[in-house]
């Protein structure tokens, strides 16, 4: 493990606005996907979140550590995105920065603690399994990706590269399936077909940290 | 899709302030965090009810917020559950020292923000029960769905629980009359055009000049399945089946009916269905105490109906008949 | 254009049907002819106050039946003024002694036919005096046209006429309140999107996704012009300033308002237009008494909303406020 | 004047039949000529009078003269039709009962005075003026026409014929026009370019009256 590619503040603070970005750049996106098997909020919900997000960046205080960040974003999410995806994120990144104590840096294997304390907190929150047709079938696989990636002595970058990957697979694999949770889960049969649009935001997430940490060692 | 709102992000604020100006003798509206209060809350002594969710209902919920109904109302934004944020000061604006009901509808989101709030608000030392209102028969299997979503019935717990705590019950006794309402009350819709959300600005699924959607929910999702255009009386049929069916409806039962419009549709056609429902219902010899026929619980603009049916004993339809005054439901005062 | 309907033909009796089952701890339906009466008519000692129209406005008329506003309402097909046949049994139905008022929105039709069941009435010994509303300021040359239409004023003029009634003022005088507020209020309405006349069954006008009409009336009919579309504040400043300037509002004026859907508006978008009326007014320090905000005489489906402004004395405020209780309009009972 | 081509009482039941028939037939086209500058209700309206005439005159007593028979039309419709069309032509067949007596025969004189009836009724009930896009500008140049055709010695038939092709021509002429009474009027300029529905569907009544005339002497 080298200290060299450990991420730090600054790198969740770039994650959290290259999110903010990558959301509203694909609002209409998630909006529509919601709109077939949902009702048509999830990217304006995201996207209000997380403008609120860079609001608050931009006016407090900076954060002394990631965990900082990461509480900072997941009190803001809380408190403005609403729906089902509000509360679950907000936990996710509430756990994420627990499990990051109150290091100034994150390396390898705690990028990967990191992200299974999101992924935990989600389904403690919503109580779906894999496989339901919801952003746990991202979470998990990446998590599991990301956790290989660690054990196999991966950098911190390569670990969340590796978590994206994978989390971009599982949302592209909830196409055919049933949805079991969420409002698409009311469809029945009719929800197959149709991405959720909660896995793919859950992948452009987990993107935006893969790509700014690689940025940030570039 | 045309609408008679400003910026699209605006359309909820907007709409509560004017809603604030026109009730000003019923209600405050509080507007950041966003929620709504009945102008004497706190009431002293008596049971605090919240209710919310997305909006895009109206009236549901802040047009039910005044005597024998709603404490507080918390909208969220279109079609997406409120914060806790905003709930929680609601809830505790509403406490007057006897605790506070949460009437959630039973969505993910709903669920999860309530929760979320009461926790908080039990922290801060107020006594907070919730009440999960699930009466739509169209979701089928409830196993391998987040459960029956919360839809018609919303109006009749809001009611009943409403003149439960301007009687004085106590936390308890106001859970359990919202309970018991919950537990008799079913619903079912149909659309026949879906809605706009006005952020989306296209329509949330498109329905043939002759489909209509069966099991239509109020968030402008779509429906359980697809069926060819019927008559109104075919239709009201088709709402009508499942609900007796589920609620055991038989001879000698007691009503009051719903039959709701989604935001679209004329009176008229509400009151074609309620005729029908009066005529099947006769022929079951089930009795019709009361009812109300209108836009209750809409969906934006959507075209289409909602039928819901609450089995009433005595004393749910002595609580129903108490005065209630509120914008949008009111008698006796 | 799908409609919760059975047969097109049958829609405003089935309607009505409806409406008299639901309401009839309220009213009475006398179905051939057909009109509505108040479940106690006639009143002895009262005069009585009939209005009709054309169906598809509901609430309007029947709606407003009960104690504090009509005695009976006469409806005709959709959009259709009632024959004389069926406004002469209503007259005589709700005579309690003290004579009958005929309230009538001003169009050839309805005129023709008030006019020839007036006649017939007063042959039949029962003293009948007529008002015509004409509040609707899109129609700018009257000289040139049948005059300006009634829309939204008649849902004021009832109410207030049925309240002087209800305090037991003599044909005369209700009469003369009528009038009184026919001079006293205005209305100007705008379409977003038309609705279908169910025989017709396609829609009575096209607008472009782009386009709103100006100065729609209540009967599918065409506006005045068209612009294209524009947000709320200033669909609202275009409906606001011709009615301001016709009845010359000025500081310390005293108003009712009505901001009124057309059928198909989400009550969302009527408060948000509610909203700029207020700041509008406001800002003019005129004030707003009361306000009504939804679907008070309304154009099937149609989509869109009108404006409507009275401007009030004490009298007419105590009138305004005194208890009424018919199936759309219920405060005070 | 012979009294072979004089009009009974079967006639003006004829006439009164075959106008619901053609009524029946053009409704969708009067609906729609009511459409662009109306409420889309004058064929819809028409036609369910026609047919109430039509099921009066299956169920009543044969009337004994064509004024009865105008007469059991007039209140018919008075009573079914509503809207402005109802009392205008309530009122024309009344006056047009009126003017008849009880004449068992209608000769040409009689059938011009008796459409000039009919028009004079309708002025003096909507005071409408010629060229305000109503009916009356197709009733005046029928009465002209009738009456023209009367002096110049021709056949009852006849004078229907030359009225009936009179109203066609003067519904057509509202065309260009402006409407400045009725519903159209609330339209100003945009009323024009279309034809007045009640200017026709009076030219479809007058040809009704016309063909059944030509057929009974044919
Ligand atoms: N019980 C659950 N567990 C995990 N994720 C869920 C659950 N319910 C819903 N979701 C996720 O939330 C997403 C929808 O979020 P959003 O549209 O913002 O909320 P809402 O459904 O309230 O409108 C879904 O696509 C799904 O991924
Ligand atoms: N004042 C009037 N005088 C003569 N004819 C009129 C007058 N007003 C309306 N009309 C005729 O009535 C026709 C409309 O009839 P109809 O559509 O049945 O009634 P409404 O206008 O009440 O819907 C018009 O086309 C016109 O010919
Ligand atoms: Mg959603
Ligand atoms: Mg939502
Ligand atoms: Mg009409
Ligand atoms: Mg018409």
């Amino acid at each position: 493990m080298s200290m060299a590619d450990a991420l730090d503040t600054e790198w969740a603070v770039r994650w959290m606005r290259e999110t903010a970005r990558v959301v509203a750049e694909n609002r209409v996106l998630l909006i529509n996907l919601d709109r077939v098997i949902g009702d048509a909020d999830h990217g304006e919900n995201l996207d209000r979140g997380f403008t609120a997000v860079v609001a608050k960046l931009d006016s407090s205080e900076a954060p002394e550590t990631p965990a900082a960040v990461l509480k900072l974003v997941a009190m803001t999410l809380m408190s403005t995105v609403g729906g089902a995806a509000g509360p679950l994120y907000g936990t996710a990144f509430l756990r994420a920065a627990t499990s990051l104590g109150d290091a100034a840096e994150i390396d390898p294997n705690a990028a990967a603690a990191m992200i299974r304390a999101a992924r935990d907190g989600i389904v403690a929150r919503g109580k779906a399994e894999i496989g339901d047709k919801t952003m746990v079938d991202a979470w998990t696989p990446a998590t599991e990706s990301a956790e290989t990636a660690a054990q196999a002595g991966a950098t911190a970058p390569e670990v969340l590269t590796a978590a994206a990957n994978a989390a971009h697979a599982g949302a592209g694999a909830t196409e055919p399936l049933i949805a079991r949770k969420g409002r698409a889960s009311y469809l029945g049969e009719r929800s197959a077909g149709h991405q959720d649009p909660g896995a793919v935001s859950t992948a452009f997430i987990l993107q935006a940290a893969a790509e700014t940490a690689r940025e940030l060692f570039a | 899709m045309k609408k008679l709102i400003n910026d699209p992000r605006a359309v909820v604020n907007e709409s509560v302030e004017g809603f604030g100006i026109a009730h000003a003798d019923l209600v405050t509206v509080h507007p950041d965090p966003l929620f709504i209060t009945r102008k004497d809350a706190p009431v002293q002594g008596k049971v605090g009810l919240v209710s919310g969710g997305g909006s895009g209902h109206e009236p549901l919920h802040a047009g039910f917020v005044g005597r024998g109904m709603l404490d507080a109302a918390v909208p969220g934004a279109v079609f997406t559950s409120p914060t806790p944020d905003q709930i929680i000061p609601a809830t505790t604006a509403v406490n007057g020292g006897a605790g506070v009901l949460h009437i959630v509808k039973n969505y993910t989101g709903d669920v999860l923000n309530f929760e979320t709030a009461a926790e908080m608000a039990e922290a801060e030392g107020v006594a907070v029960r919730s009440v999960l209102v699930n009466d739509d028969v169209a979701v089928e299997d409830s196993l391998y769905t987040a459960g029956r979503r919360g839809v018609g019935g919303t109006v009749f717990v809001e009611r009943i629980a409403g003149a439960a705590a301007e009687r004085g019950d106590d936390l308890d006794g106001v859970t359990a009359v919202a309970q018991r309402v919950v537990d008799s009350v079913r619903s079912m819709g149909v659309a026949l055009a879906a809605c706009t959300v006005p952020h989306a600005g296209v329509p949330s699924f498109d329905l043939a000049e002759d489909e209509i959607e069966i099991g239509i929910g109020i968030h402008g999702e779509p429906g359980r399945h697809r069926i060819a255009m019927e008559d109104a009386d075919g239709i009201t049929q088709r709402l009508l089946d499942p609900i007796v069916a589920d609620l055991s409806l038989t001879s000698g039962d007691r009503t009051i009916v719903m039959v709701n419009g989604m935001g679209g549709t004329p009176a008229s056609e509400l009151y074609i269905m309620f005729r029908k429902v009066a005529q099947l219902l006769d022929g079951l010899s089930v009795t019709i105490e009361r009812s109300l026929v209108g836009n209750y619980i809409t969906a934006l603009e959507m075209q289409g109906a909602s039928l819901t049916i609450l089995r009433v004993d005595q004393e749910m339809l002595e609580l129903w008949d108490s005065p209630v005054h509120t914008a949008a439901l009111r008698w006796g005062a």
